[in-house]
């Protein structure tokens, strides 16, 4: 598709759209960016890598108007420009999706996108006929399919997603910054945007886009900057690099090769579940009739749209949702147990959401080391926590598993996001558990921490640990699954062999492609 | 009244000759609202002005209590006035009752009253009690004789005993004209809520319902939320009732012409005389009752609507003071 | 942000983490805040400021005042950690007024009939009055956790209830008995034997120390304890940072909801027992009445912290008292509350300003070290070596 | 006022009720039928004739006036992510500052407006503390509270006590605002309810009590329901601060200038409460006292927590809370008492509703044990004593919040701290 990017005319190809030239950026503790030089070219699809934390969503923010640089000149299309609020760079032609969605749940998705730019009538009145058409127009035009008057807590990721790209068409927008739009989509949805983004390239538009799935980058990316520790340390041409390459550049040191794999699955159950079925609110089954059983040194991998009751599964073999049908931790029924006492019987939990689920992001990281294991050593002796016996194993921890933090005392809110979840990987693992839950473990984590990540999991996995994997990351799920299933609208529709499969493939069988026939 | 020789005042004659010793510093603690409440701590700074300027009193001290303070707090007050070298200290209201006690038998030298108490009794402590309860009589008889429905209304401020004993006089007053009287009686809120006796509003609605519900005389104890009663009876064309002071002269000029009559609970009275016998050297300690015998509480007769039964609320008054007739103190 | 930065301060002041000189900063600057806009009313309505502060100063240190200032304290010690109790789980009692009210009441009731020895009868009232406390705020605990009622409505409607119900309790007919002469009415008096014992602890006066002082600071000690050093207290605490959390690490939020308004509750219930066991001995109508609401304040002033919420109580009631010698003065004791208003917004804002101060400082301080070439961004966890790699 | 709000909130969809039952225009008709109706059945029954007079319909309206107006100035402020626990203080400022304009300008209409400014100061130094410092909104709005009372006790001694007819606690009378009739059916009306009929009688009594008498005060009072509605769920500026109380960083990230919206917000819910305290010492009293807002603050907020968070909703609340005081109020005894066999009907209804239509027959058998109870209390008593009269307002409140179904959803970012450039 990169006909498209070259069809654009010359003299606007000529044009930087976007330059960036010397930018720092401090925050406390941390120096976000440091003279960063970054320079798009109008048409192109510019990709910007690096590891958690590097500052590239900081950078982001700044040419977004969202934060003010300390230093550095920003040039949209040659001319000096100096955003006090997104609001000047809304008008200047930029457009934004953020890492994090920016959604307000209670409000429809209607509300969600004309917000800030309401087509108006009779002065003050919000007029929704025309926002309703407008968004109907961009929805049809780019195959987005949404519907303008559902609420946002309604939707699926993968459709918040498509509000969030649709909010930055609504606005018109010229110059598109995507910060990990793809980390919570699955191929086909990865394919489908990628389509929309060369459509948009092909008018003219120019987009930045972050990502840490490094073949995405190179499939989509007319140019490529990476940034480490917040400087820019190299600009690449896609057409000429690996991924392999790309991942080095970004670390600044040589990856290890990957390991081969070998099976360690055992014939001792450690988790079965049967007949298990939640309800929503309305009364429809989001888990309906699942049955599964995971073996000692077994990776039981759950392929899926997002939706479509992975979430509920989890939840409720978690015990932190009411359920029907059976669930036996080794021999034990555990189907009426608490969240609690699940926890101490063995299962560890990495849940889908860490900051909703896994993290008090106000508390300091040692006490965050506590939650969840409360009742357990290090962290307590009877009705008392263990404050050193925590800090201590929080220390451990961080060496361990590699989390980069100025210290135990900060709270886990200063944390970037792939440290945060490793935070949250180590101290399940340090829960000697039995069984681990674990919801997309290495969602929004640099490639370095991914494969940390995934080591522990193997790891743990040869001593004996069944893994539970739910995740929209199909390359993981089939790397370390040894059982794959598929789950759609809460039924288990496939049984999958990870050996055998490819992304493409399992992505069909997700989307019920062929269940009819 | 338990331990004191209970004496009964002279009523207060105006213009007295007698000359005062410069020097004699009056301190006053009001209860919760202080001067300016238009009710019963009004009442007692009236005394206090009519002293100061016929006894040519030195400017006193006037201190006020605050809503939910503790006993300590009133000790303190007290306290402050009498080491400040204030004597007399005159204490208005109930709740000084245990504080007055306490002070004045650490300061023997200094002379105490207080208002609404008799159960502190010292050597050095005078104890201001009402009759409120036949003063209620009155005008009770009063609303029922006037009330063609044959239905009165009561509203009071706070239900507490000091009230309670104005509802009671009332309705025996009443039921003595025409026992088959329908007396209604509503209280504005519960202690230690006190803020029925700052809800105009609620005064209003309350005597609206009474009002509404047939009665066309309403009577009331209720302090500051009185003013909405009398607006309740002028929109309802109805009578009313005022406390404490003359409200056919103090109430605002827009409803006066509702207020029929007043129980009068003079505290201006009584704290006059108290401060007169101090200049005088002759404060007796214990209790002086100020009840009808002694004019201490009465009706009142402003704008003349009580006229045409005068004569029966006298026989009734008679009655009271012969001790014919014993009005209850509290109701039922 | 370093681990080792701050102490015990810091820890007071929750959030803001201050050092040096700092954490003298905030506090003198709210307090000084507060004069200035409590002098310039002064100076408005024609009263001199440094007078009027010199007068106050000069009371509040005389041993009577001293006295009187920690006994109030002692009762709003105990309010604001009833109240804060609730806030470190984001449960706003607001109700322990009407908690307070009718435990005292009941407590003083039973204090008044039970013949027990002395000391027995000092536990069970004390017992009565921390039980029917956590009963009533038990109620506000059980319409949230069984139906999720907000607990700011139920408390506030259960004060208006408790007023209701203990007006009713208070009449001849149930527990009250009528003193002759008097136009209050309490519960029978608790025996002497009964009377916790106060303490001469300021030299210069009479007047006693309550005795109920000793159990607020070991209440305040607990409270502590409880928050910071046991598993209840870290679940407590993880609820209120975040629900979700708290009940994806095994939580039961309803069981915690209830369990925090029944200690809120009990806690609550002792906030008369002070006054009912060291000064009235009953329970009448002139007993204090909204102290709840001053414990909410004092609560919030000392950042619920039991060593700020101390020195709140203790602010607190220095003020409430050095009122009397305003008024004596003729200067009107309002000005008293407008202080007591201002000092709360003005201590919360100077705790903002310099902890703004400290981050720029800090933002300095680390592009001065950049500069210098130390280089070396955010990274202390070690040396980052990455292992694995891209799975393909 | 409960109408309106209801039928506006259509268009942002879920209902506090059920799912799928929508709140439509014959529904709420329907509802209000069938609740005269039954209160009629009651009427009857008990001889209680006030509990649905024209004086008590009338009554209510205006103790509800003051909650709902109090009720909204927290809805404009939750609304835009700030609590406003500082809506007492806000309201007692509008008491005296109503009170002042008034008497100094000889005005209402005077005392009405400095009455919302006097609000809106202490909207002002909340947003102040809360948006620019970024303080605990707690803190400040109990910080507020208490200086809005010391500063009222101050002014008084300093304005008032000089007047005449006024002191150190209460203002010189306040002129008063006009009060309107629909003309030419008051009489009527009266006559109709003077009859005793069923239902008929009942429905004149309420209408009197809406169309007789009606201070101009309560009917902008009530305009303002609607109002909120269009301003808050209709335009631009609504939606905005709307997000600002639902997601700030997503309104900032789409330009909108989040510390302007809250500002705005908290000014206009000072403004409110301003209001509700003018309308307490202007209309309702004709006088400034001191503690005159008797908390009503507090219940104002409890009215907006009732109300969902919406317009419709509080104001039902506050006119649920308005009704129950003037029973109480008017004839205390008699009605409360009666209300208690309308309880109980009422409780049968459900338990019948929860055994047929639901099939929960735990429920069903508690809540039928309840009516039991009620009965049984109403049956053997024949009046309240005055000390539970007092509170029936408060318990009613209680009772409806346990039984009705609770899907409170307060605005998500409400409370939270925002601070501009925070985004994480
Ligand atoms: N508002 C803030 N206050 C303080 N520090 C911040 C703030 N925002 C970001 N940081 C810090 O700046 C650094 C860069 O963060 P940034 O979010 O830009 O990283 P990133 O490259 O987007 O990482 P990821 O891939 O995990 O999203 C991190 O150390 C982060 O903790
Ligand atoms: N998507 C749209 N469709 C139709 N008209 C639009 C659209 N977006 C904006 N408008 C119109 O363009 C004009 C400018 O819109 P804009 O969003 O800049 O609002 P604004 O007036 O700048 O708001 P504010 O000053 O409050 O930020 C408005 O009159 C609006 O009606
Ligand atoms: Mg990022
Ligand atoms: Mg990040």
């Amino acid at each position: 598709m990169r006909e498209a990017a070259i069809s654009i005319p010359t003299e606007v190809v000529a044009q930087p759209a976007v330059e960036l030239e010397g930018i720092t950026k401090r925050f406390p503790g941390v120096v976000a960016n440091r003279d960063i030089r970054l320079m798009v070219r109008r048409g192109h699809v510019h990709a910007i890598v690096g590891e958690n934390g590097a500052g590239k969503s900081t950078l982001m923010k700044i040419l977004y108007g969202m934060q003010r640089p300390d230093e550095g000149v920003i040039k949209i299309n040659g001319d000096p420009v100096a955003f006090r609020s997104p609001e000047g760079a809304i008008t200047a032609g930029i457009g934004m999706v953020h890492q994090h969605f920016m959604l307000a749940d209670n409000l429809t998705v209607l509300e969600n996108v004309v917000l800030g730019s309401e087509p108006r009538k009779g002065g003050i009145a919000i007029d929704f006929r025309a926002a309703r058409k407008k968004i109907k127009e961009i929805s049809d035009a780019y195959g987005l399919g949404i519907e303008p008057d559902m609420l946002v807590e309604e939707l699926g990721v993968g459709a918040r997603q498509r509000v969030e790209i649709l909010k930055v068409l609504f606005r018109g927008a010229r110059i598109l910054i995507l910060d990990e739009p793809t980390a919570v989509l699955v191929p086909q949805e990865v394919e489908e945007l990628f389509d929309n983004l060369r459509v948009l390239v092909g008018q003219g538009l120019t987009i930045i886009f972050i990502s840490h799935k490094l073949d995405e980058v190179l499939s989509v990316a007319d140019a490529i900057t990476v940034i480490r520790r917040g400087e820019t340390v190299a600009e690449v041409d896609p057409s000429a690099v690996t991924a392999r390459q790309l991942a080095e550049l970004m670390v600044g040191s040589e990856l290890p090769s990957p390991e081969t794999r070998d099976s360690t699955v055992t014939d001792v159950v450690a988790l079965s579940v049967e007949g298990l079925t939640v309800r929503a609110p309305d009364g429809r089954a989001a888990v309906d009739q699942v049955a599964f059983t995971i073996h000692k040194g077994e990776v039981l991998g759950i392929a899926g749209v997002e939706g479509n009751g992975q979430a509920e599964l989890v939840e409720a073999i978690m015990g932190m949702r009411p359920a029907d049908g059976t669930i036996h931790l080794a021999d034990a029924d555990i189907s009426s147990w608490s969240t609690l006492r699940r926890r101490e019987g063995g299962i560890g939990y990495i849940p889908e959401d860490r900051h909703r689920h896994g993290l008090l992001l106000e508390a300091p990281l040692w006490e965050n080391r506590i939650l969840g294991h409360q009742t357990r050593r290090p962290n307590a002796k009877g009705p008392w926590i263990d404050r050193a016996g925590a800090r201590g194993d929080t220390e451990r921890i961080a060496r361990e598993y590699d989390v980069r933090t100025p210290g135990i005392d900060v709270d886990a809110a200063a944390l970037s996001g792939g440290n945060q979840q490793k935070l949250i990987v180590g101290r399940e693992m340090s829960g000697d558990p039995v069984v681990l839950i674990a919801s997309h473990p290495t969602r929004g984590v640099d490639v370095g921490a991914q494969a940390a990540i995934w080591d522990h999991l193997r790891a743990a996995r040869a001593d004996g640990l069944a893994v539970l994997l739910v995740s929209a990351d199909l390359d993981e799920l089939i790397g370390l699954s040894d059982t794959l299933k598929v789950i759609l609208r809460g039924r288990i529709v496939a049984d999958v062999d990870p050996s055998a499969v490819t992304p493409e493939q399992l992505g069909s069988a997700m989307t019920g492609a062929g269940e009819e026939s | 009244a338990c331990g004191g020789d209970s004496t009964t005042a002279t009523p207060a004659e105006g213009g007295s000759s007698a000359a005062a010793p410069t020097g004699a510093k009056v301190g006053l603690a009001y209860d919760i609202g202080g001067r300016g409440d238009q009710s019963f701590n009004d009442s007692a700074a009236a005394g206090l002005d009519k002293a100061k300027s016929e006894l040519k009193l030195p400017d006193p001290r006037e201190l006020t209590a605050s809503p939910g303070e503790t006993e300590a707090q009133k000790e303190e007050r007290l306290r402050l006035l009498a080491t400040s070298g204030y004597n007399p200290v005159v204490a208005v209201g109930f709740a000084y009752s245990g504080p007055v006690k306490k002070v004045a038998a650490e300061f023997p030298d200094v002379k105490f009253a207080i208002v609404d108490d008799a159960a502190a009794t010292g050597p050095n402590i005078s104890n201001l009690v009402f009759a409120e309860h036949e003063g209620s009589f009155l005008v009770g008889a009063a609303a029922a004789l006037k009330s063609t429905k044959n239905n009165v209304g009561f509203v009071g401020g706070v239900q507490v005993p000091l009230i309670q004993k104005f509802e009671a006089g009332f309705a025996a007053g009443a039921k003595a004209v025409n026992k088959d009287i329908t007396i209604q009686s509503k209280y504005l809120s519960q202690p230690p809520e006190f803020t029925g006796f700052n809800d105009p509003a609620k005064g209003k609605t309350v005597a609206e319902g009474m009002i509404d519900a047939g009665a066309d005389v309403v009577y009331h104890a209720a302090g500051g939320s009185g003013s909405g009663v009398f607006e309740a009876a002028k929109a309802g064309k109805a009578q009313a009732i005022g406390v404490d002071a003359d409200q056919a002269l103090t109430a605002d000029a827009a409803v006066k012409d509702v207020v029929m009559t007043s129980m009068l609970k003079k505290l201006d009275v009584a704290v006059y005389d108290f401060l007169k016998s101090f200049a005088a050297g002759t404060v007796k300690p214990g209790t002086t009752v100020y009840d009808l015998k002694v004019a201490g509480v009465d009706y009142s007769v402003t704008g003349g609507k009580v006229d045409d039964i005068k004569d029966k609320l006298e026989e009734y008054k008679q009655k009271i003071v012969s001790g014919e007739i014993k009005v209850p103190e509290t109701t039922s | 942000m370093s681990p080792a930065a701050g102490g015990f301060l810091d820890r007071v002041s929750g959030r803001v983490k201050l050092t040096g000189w700092l954490s003298l900063a905030a506090p003198l600057l709210a307090i000084l805040f507060a004069a200035v806009i409590t002098a310039v009313v002064l100076l408005i309505t024609g009263n001199a400021p440094f007078a009027t502060f010199a007068l106050m100063a000069e009371y509040g240190v005389q041993p009577r005042s001293l006295v009187l200032t920690l006994n109030f304290a002692t009762t709003y010690y105990l309010a604001g950690l009833a109240v804060a109790i609730g806030f470190r789980m984001n449960l706003f009692n607001i109700g322990v007024d009407g908690q307070y009210r009718l435990a005292a009441l009941l407590a003083a009731a039973v204090g008044g009939t039970v013949a027990l020895p002395g000391p027995l009868l000092i536990v069970v009232v004390v017992l009565v009055g921390v039980l029917v406390g956590a009963l009533w705020a038990g109620i506000v605990g059980l319409l949230k956790a069984t139906r999720g009622v907000s607990e700011v409505i139920s408390s506030i409607m259960l004060n208006a209830i408790a007023t209701g119900v203990g007006a009713w309790l208070l009449t001849p007919a149930l527990l009250a008995v009528p003193v002759a002469g008097s136009n209050n009415i309490g519960t029978r008096p608790i025996p002497e034997s009964a009377h916790f014992p106060g303490f001469a602890l300021i030299p210069g006066t009479t007047v006693k120390v309550f005795g109920f002082i000793v159990v607020a600071i070991l209440m305040g000690i607990a409270y502590h304890v409880l928050l910071t050093r046991t598993v209840f207290g870290f679940d407590l605490r993880a609820t209120g940072r975040s629900e979700s959390a708290a009940v994806a690490s095994g939580v039961n939020v309803k069981k915690m909801v209830l369990a925090t308004m029944l200690i809120s509750g009990a806690v609550a219930g002792m906030v008369g027992m002070p006054q009912l066991l060291g000064a009235s001995y009953s329970y009448s109508l002139d007993f204090p009445a909204g102290l709840g609401f001053t414990g909410i304040a004092i609560a919030l002033l000392g950042r619920n912290h039991p060593v700020g919420i101390a020195v709140g109580a203790l602010l607190w009631s220095f003020l409430d008292n050095s009122s009397n010698i305003l008024d004596l003065e003729g200067i009107p004791k309002e000005i008293v509350i407008i202080m007591q208003g201002t000092i709360v917004l003005s201590v919360i804002v100077a705790y903002e300003l310099v902890h703004r101060y400290r981050m720029a400082a800090e933002q300095r301080r680390v592009s001065r070290e950049l500069t210098g070439g130390t280089g070396g961004s955010g990274g202390a966890g070690g040396t980052a070596t990455p292992e694995g790699a891209v799975s393909r | 006022m409960t109408a309106t709000g209801l039928a506006a909130r259509q268009p942002t969809g879920t209902a506090p009720a059920a799912r799928g039952f929508k709140l439509t225009w014959p529904v709420v008709l329907l509802g209000v039928a069938g609740f005269l109706a039954l209160l009629s059945l009651v009427r009857i029954v008990t001889g209680a004739t006030d509990i649905a007079s024209g004086g008590t319909v009338s009554a209510a309206l205006s103790l509800a006036v003051p909650i709902g107006l109090a009720g909204l100035g927290g809805l404009w402020a939750e609304r835009a992510g700030v609590v406003n626990i500082g809506l007492e203080g806000m309201m007692i400022f509008g008491t005296w500052f109503g009170a002042w304009g008034a008497i100094v300008t000889g005005n209402p209409w005077a005392g009405v407006v400095a009455g919302a400014v006097g609000g809106l100061l202490g909207g002002l130094l909340h947003a102040v503390a809360t948006v620019t410092f970024g303080v605990d909104h707690i803190i400040s709005g109990v910080a507020i509270n208490i200086l809005a009372m010391g500063v009222v006790q101050y002014l008084s001694k300093l304005v008032f006590a000089p007047m005449r007819g006024g002191g150190e606690t209460q203002s010189p009378r306040i002129p008063g605002i006009d009060r309107i009739s629909l003309p030419g059916i008051g009489e009527p009306l009266r006559q109709v309810e003077s009859n005793g009929w069923f239902f008929v009688s009942d429905l004149a009594g309420v209408l009197r009590g809406l169309t007789q008498n009606v201070s101009l005060f309560t009917i902008l009072a009530i305009l303002l329901v609607p109002l909120s509605v269009f301003l808050l769920w209709r335009t631009a500026f609504g939606l905005r601060l709307r997000a600002c109380g639902e997601r700030p960083v997503a309104a900032e990230s789409l330009g909108v200038n989040v510390y302007t919206y809250k500002y705005l917000a908290v000014v206009v819910s000072g403004a409110l409460a301003g209001l509700g305290g003018a309308y307490l010492s202007i209309v309702a009293a004709g006088i400034y006292r001191e503690g005159q807002t008797g908390g009503r603050g507090y219940i104002g907020l409890a009215a907006m927590i009732f109300g969902n968070w919406r317009p419709g909703g509080l104001a039902a609340g506050s006119t649920l809370f308005g009704y129950t005081d003037a029973l109480q109020l008017r004839q205390g005894g008699t009605s409360v008492h009666a209300l208690l066999l309308f309880v109980a009907l009422i409780l049968a209804a459900v338990a019948v509703y929860q055994l047929v239509k639901q099939q929960r027959v735990r429920a069903a058998v508690i809540t039928a044990v309840s009516a039991a109870v009620v009965f049984t209390v109403f049956a053997v008593t024949d009046t309240v004593p005055e000390q539970f009269t007092s509170f029936t307002p408060h318990l009613t409140t209680l009772l409806v919040l346990a039984l009705a179904s609770q899907r409170l959803r307060p605005p998500a970012a409400d409370g939270v701290r925002y601070r501009k450039g925070q985004a994480k």
